[in-house]
């Protein structure tokens, strides 16, 4: 009988790492390159592009400005209540309007056109038009975002709504679980990558839109300072407006759409 | 038939674009030797359209603009004069405010803080009445166009806009002026009032077609002579309906009227009204309103930057 | 539920619509009488420059979206792929999903001095990171078990992705691509807006809007949303019948 | 003939399914009594797992009558929940744990609530996994998740069970215990269950009949009733010799000896 | 000690598997030789499939090594299809018919493509289920999509097959007709089979050496060979006697003692 040289042991996937200093270095790492690659980038476009794009340096000057800045934050706060109110209630509405249409087939027959065609609808018209009907006040805006925002997460919701495991409806059917447990403990842990998804997703459009909302028809907040900066030509406040923003709301949505993401998919591993 | 092209732009609706469509529509764009492009953009991208260089001649810049451009780094300067203060506060018929100082408190509606017409109305105001209307009133915003029915439904008390959108409101309302920016300025400084917009330009288009920049000027004062020999009545051809998009006989009536009291146009560039002007920049900017400093060049002469005509 | 009922209750929807808007412009004063709107449609239709303008738009959307799908499927396989890969472009995902549509527009159109590519390219901005989110939550939500089938079986990267990958994150692709389709054309219409473009419907819709011609916005807005309703019912719903054939 | 007498409390008469133009059960008429153990045994892809679908209430059949305790059908919502069903796949929530499997078919029953931790402890324990309590079911091994299917369908002891090949992937010794238990329960409760399986032994230790089905799509091929009195021993020879028995009968419509032909080439 | 000349191809040198804290599998060590066909007997629960998962390189053990043909390795990306793998779950990509599914692996292996047709043909030939070579696996029984994952893991002839319970869903009629052809197999392309089943009847049945474990976390109890010459028959008394050995010997290790218990109870 041969012996056997037992030199070459079967190669793991690195995938399966679960080397704490592997991890945190590698997203040091990741961070390095990525955020001096966009200042590079940034740079060379400052150059080449040159009133258009601010030069980084000045952008920095202007982030410190902005945070120490008392009109700043009261714009911050504003926006940000915008974006929070529209932000829970389409994903309130959406999600709702999501799960009755992939439920029911006739709701959906109904109110697919209807969803198509309300995502169709460019937002600066929804603006105007709610401004229109419902003046300028905080309605206008609140109730034009809300409707551009419900029918991108009731898309969503509806798509993993009719893909899940048809066998645990038929479970719930046969142990007779109350419509209420059927939807708590069966239908909505099915769905809850879907509906984190959807809610990152309007989280995101919220603030993309509420800009828009607030350079047509808002005289204050964030994106009203955004395009009276622009107006003014001002692109390294326009840049850092939207930074300071911007890391804000990556870091919310980090902090507290990834915690309870951990926490309602720990049964995955 | 080969003459240089000359790609000129205006705001949609403004009659700031009106020299430009009797420049088209009496063909005086041959007449001085180009072949004028004549383009009319919403209010929204119209600078930037500008800026980025996708017209050679702006005629919706007010001076303000041209110093904020000027001032972060682009080429551009206004070398002549062309709307007056076109614009003002426009109240409906009913309304029982006598002056500016009683919208106080309540709802007027404007397009933007950081426009021409807001700030220009908003300087006069302080300096007239002695108070910012900025605190004082409660603003709505929403485009040009849109603070028309939104003055006609009630939503807001008072607007601030630009013809011929106050024309529009005029009859819609059956409304009036509360304040007519240059009728009412000039009157309260005996004499000058600043101007809305001008022609503006890059530095490098007017240095490589200095002769282009004349003919244009040329073009420019044949057609406001043509508007003020013919009373204005020239504004009821069909190319400016059609360019301004005004709806109805009526709007043209009061259009016409207001232009008889308040003369729309102006080609005043004497060097008096541009001290005056650069006085009236630098004191926007010590009141720290919208800009900083004032950069130089801002406002000059054909002959002085370009040199006299060849 | 048959197909004709179904068909006939979408129908109903859109039916309804109508006396929905007759009720919106008695009490408005801005939104214009359906009929008024119906009777000028034909002509509105017939012209020329309609097509034209539409024309472009839809130009400028398919291009910045196929832009945009591609890009995004490089990034959430590379994310995929690499840990290194997947923290850095996580920044650009993240940089280009919080960045303001309106922003980006004014932007692109800047650096790209209003050519065709700014507007293009302004889409693939805005359309790529939810594409690549999209498709990244399905991979990592891929069935493991069939990822070892993989493994076991060899089949090759191109088979991996092409028959055991991409059937598993189809729902995942066509949400995304839902989503990334409707965000398009809302881009483009804020980019021809903001961009100050000449042609294209958000120009005209635009040019109508400054100029008050409540008819012509109707007509602008009416086209546009048959177009978005063509794309969705005619285009995206049949492939995704075909491709969940299985279920 | 069934000369039980006993009440008959299921009655299936003239079924036939078919997904859409393929036939599954081509035709099926059987009646179960109250408390009576019944196997079924068919080849694979016969038709059993949609006849105990159909029996369950979850399928419309495309012929005939399932009739329930008279003319009672006991699929609709009524609140009791007196049916308990072993799916082929386990079917669990993998987002709560065993124990909370559980509990959620507790809640829909009228066991009151401070008796659930005894009764679900007792249940696990009885099929080995009292130690797999608080485990997700992704942590599972395949029989692991099998057992935990079985519990929660004898949890509240139903008056009907429907068990798809319950105990096939379970080891030897785990399933000769559930067998044993399985009678148990069966006498305990007087629950009426319908048992498919693949065993032939498994079906003569523990049914009171077995029906025998033809080859798919299903015909009833014999009602046979199993001639040993209670209680069995698994090991005991005459277990082997009913097994012997029902093997060379099922040979002919199973198509064995087509597999013995295959043998000799 | 196995007295078996054949080279050795597959080692596995003190492996043990934990996930996170708590053990799978405490300590295995065994041999494979070319060609053998080795059955895996272990309680539910005890660590079979998780053992399976590190031979075929899929999860890395906790420790211990595993060496597969010398020094070479057959998992990470080599060409050669060598391996098949019947997972417990059947795991067929819902979106392919059988026939699809099948091909997917025949593109990954050096088959010339015109002899694709014939070999698909033929393989679902001997399972049973030629007449569901076009449809959807949704649309397949248990046993059926089964034996389209039997199908697909003996379909390229590698050299190894691992096999987690494979026929434990098929019916007694199907499951023989399988076995037979199993050996077939093995003689045939001399493959190497590693074969999970709780059939004690069908491991003595199949295999050259029957590997028994111990209760989870598991560990060698047995290295078992199975004293019959081939061509072996099911039916045979010898394979009956061989399996009540093998019973009375695993009644202690997996706890039979304990159930007997209970049945007194
Ligand atoms: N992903 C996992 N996480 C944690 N524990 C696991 C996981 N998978 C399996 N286990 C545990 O590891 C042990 C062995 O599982 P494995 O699936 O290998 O058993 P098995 O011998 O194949 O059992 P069966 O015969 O029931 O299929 C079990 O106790 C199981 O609970
Ligand atoms: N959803 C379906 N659509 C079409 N055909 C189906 C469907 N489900 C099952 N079938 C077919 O119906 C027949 C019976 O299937 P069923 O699952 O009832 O068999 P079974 O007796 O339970 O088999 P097994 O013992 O293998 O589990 C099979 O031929 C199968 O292919
Ligand atoms: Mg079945
Ligand atoms: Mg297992």
């Amino acid at each position: 009988m041969p012996d056997l040289p037992l030199s070459n042991p079967i190669m793991f996937h690195p995938a399966r790492w679960k080397n704490w200093n592997a991890v945190v270095s590698g997203k040091l790492l990741g961070g390095v390159i990525a955020i001096s690659s966009i200042l590079l980038l940034w740079y060379v476009l400052s150059i080449a592009v040159k009133p258009w794009v601010p030069t980084p340096e000045d952008t920095v000057v202007a982030i410190w400005k902005n945070l120490l800045s008392t009109s700043f934050w009261g714009d911050f706060w504003l926006t940000l209540g915008r974006v929070m109110a529209s932000f829970v209630t389409a994903s309130i509405v959406g999600a709702a309007i999501g799960i009755l249409i992939g439920m029911n087939e006739k709701a959906e027959a109904f109110l697919q056109p209807l969803l198509a065609l309300a995502l169709a609808v460019p937002d600066p018209v929804y603006i105007i038009f709610a401004i229109l009907t419902f003046g300028t006040g905080e309605t206008a805006g609140f109730v034009a975002l809300t409707i551009a925002v419900s029918p991108f997460v009731s898309n969503i919701v509806r798509s993993s709504v009719q893909a899940r495991d048809i066998g645990l409806d038929e479970m719930a059917k046969i142990y007779r679980l109350p419509k209420r447990v059927f939807f708590r403990q069966s239908l909505v842990p099915q769905l809850v990558p879907a509906l984190l998804t959807a809610g990152r997703f309007a989280f995101a459009l919220s603030w993309k839109l509420v800009v828009v909302v607030e350079s047509i028809g808002q005289p204050d907040g964030i994106g009203a300072s955004i395009f009276h900066s622009f107006r003014l030509l001002r692109m390294r406040e326009v840049a850092a407006t939207a930074i300071i923003f911007i890391v804000v709301m990556q870091l919310l949505e980090r902090g507290v759409l990834g915690r309870i993401e951990k926490k309602l998919l720990k049964w995955r591993d | 038939a080969d003459m240089p092209g000359v790609t000129l732009q205006a705001v949609a609706g403004s009659v700031g674009g009106v020299p430009l469509m009797i420049m088209k529509g009496e063909g005086l764009d041959k007449k001085y030797g180009f072949d004028g492009k004549f383009e009319f953009l919403p209010h929204e991208g119209v600078f930037q359209n500008f800026l980025i260089g996708k017209s050679d001649i702006a005629m919706d810049n007010d001076i303000l603009g041209v110093a904020i451009a000027r001032d972060e780094g682009f080429d551009v300067t206004a070398f002549y004069p062309v709307g007056n203060l076109y614009l003002g506060i426009v109240v409906p018929g009913g309304s029982e405010a006598k002056t500016p100082e009683d919208l106080k408190g309540k709802k007027v509606g404007h397009f933007g803080a950081d426009s021409g017409t807001t700030t220009f109305i908003r300087t006069i105001v302080q300096e007239m009445y002695g108070f910012d209307v900025l605190e004082e009133y409660e603003f709505s915003q929403v485009g040009p166009a849109a603070l028309v029915p939104l003055l006609k439904s009630g939503e807001v008390e008072a607007i601030f806009d630009f013809e011929s959108f106050v024309s529009e409101a005029i009859v819609a309302t059956d409304g009036h002026y509360l304040l007519q920016a240059h009728k009412d300025y000039s009157e309260f400084t005996g004499g000058f009032a600043p101007w809305i917009t001008n022609m503006v330009a890059h530095g490098d288009w007017l240095k490589e077609n200095p002769e282009l920049a004349y003919a244009v000027r040329d073009a420019y004062d044949e057609a406001i002579e043509i508007l003020e020999s013919t009373d204005y009545e020239v504004l009821r051809k069909d190319y400016i309906l059609e360019g301004l998009g005004i709806t109805s006989e009526a709007v043209l009536d009061v259009l016409i009227e207001n232009a008889k009291s308040t003369p729309y146009f102006t080609n005043d560039w004497s060097p008096e009204k541009i001290a005056a002007a650069e006085a009236f920049l630098d004191k926007l900017s010590k009141d720290g309103l919208l800009i900083e400093n004032v950069p130089d060049g801002v406002m000059v002469t054909l002959e002085d930057y370009v040199g006299p005509r060849s | 539920m048959n197909k004709l009922q179904k068909q006939s209750l979408s129908i109903a929807a859109l039916v309804l619509l109508l006396p929905a808007w007759w009720i919106a412009h008695l009490n408005t004063t801005f939104i214009s009488s359906p009929f008024q709107v119906a009777r000028l449609l034909p002509a509105f239709l017939s012209e020329g420059s309609t097509w034209y303008n539409i024309g472009v738009t839809l130009f400028r959307v398919v291009a910045g979206l196929v832009l945009g799908i591609v890009a995004g499927f490089i990034a959430a396989f590379a994310m995929n792929h690499s840990r290194l890969m997947r923290e850095v472009l996580g920044y650009y995902v993240t940089s280009a999903l919080r960045t303001p549509s309106a922003i980006a527009a004014i932007l692109s159109v800047a650096i790209f001095k209003g050519s065709e590519f700014g507007y293009i390219l302004v889409v693939a901005f805005i359309t790529f990171p939810y594409m690549a989110v999209g498709l990244r939550d399905g991979l990592a939500s891929a069935d493991k078990g069939l990822a070892e089938l993989g493994q076991i079986y060899h089949l090759g990267l191109f088979t991996q992705i092409r028959h055991v990958t991409a059937p598993f994150v189809a729902p995942y692709i066509f949400a995304a691509l839902r989503n990334a389709h409707a965000l398009a054309w809302k881009v483009i219409v804020v980019a021809e807006i903001f961009g100050a473009a000449r042609v294209g419907f958000g120009a005209k819709f635009e040019h109508a809007w400054s100029y008050m011609l409540m008819d012509e916005v109707h007509l602008w807005l009416l086209v546009f949303m048959a177009l978005v309703l063509f794309a969705e019912y005619g285009v995206i719903r049949r492939a995704e019948k075909f491709v969940f054939r299985w279920r | 003939m069934n000369t039980d007498t006993r009440e008959t409390v299921l009655k299936v008469v003239d079924l036939g399914v078919s997904y859409g133009e393929t036939p599954a059960i081509a035709q099926l008429d059987f009646e179960v009594k109250r408390g009576e153990f019944v196997a079924i045994l068919g080849p694979s892809g016969c038709g059993k797992s949609s006849m105990l679908n159909v029996l369950s209430g979850l399928m419309a059949p495309t012929r005939g009558r399932v009739v329930v305790d008279g003319d009672e059908l006991y699929l609709p919502r009524s609140k009791d929940p007196r049916l308990g069903y072993v799916f082929q796949a386990h079917r669990l929530l993998p987002w709560r744990t065993v124990r909370q499997n559980l509990e959620i078919v507790l809640g829909a029953s009228d066991v009151p609530r401070d008796t659930w931790h005894a009764r679900i402890d007792e249940i696990l324990e009885i099929l080995h996994i009292a130690e797999f309590k608080d485990a997700w079911p992704m942590r599972l091994s395949g029989g692991q998740r099998q057992r935990v299917s079985i519990a929660r369908a004898i949890l509240v002891d139903p008056s009907y069970i429907l068990m798809d090949e319950p105990l096939s992937t379970l080891d030897e010794v785990t399933a000769r215990s559930l067998r044993q238990e399985l009678t148990g329960i069966c006498q305990r409760t007087g629950a009426t269950i319908v048992f498919v399986t693949h065993s032939i032994r498994e079906a003569v230790y523990l049914a009171d009949r077995i029906i025998i089905l033809t080859r798919g799509p299903a015909q009833v091929f014999e009602n046979y009733i199993v001639p040993l009195e209670r209680p069995r021993d698994y090991d005991d020879a005459r277990i082997a010799e009913v097994e012997a028995d029902i093997v060379a009968r099922v040979q002919a419509p199973w198509g064995l000896e087509t597999v013995k032909e295959r043998d000799v080439a």
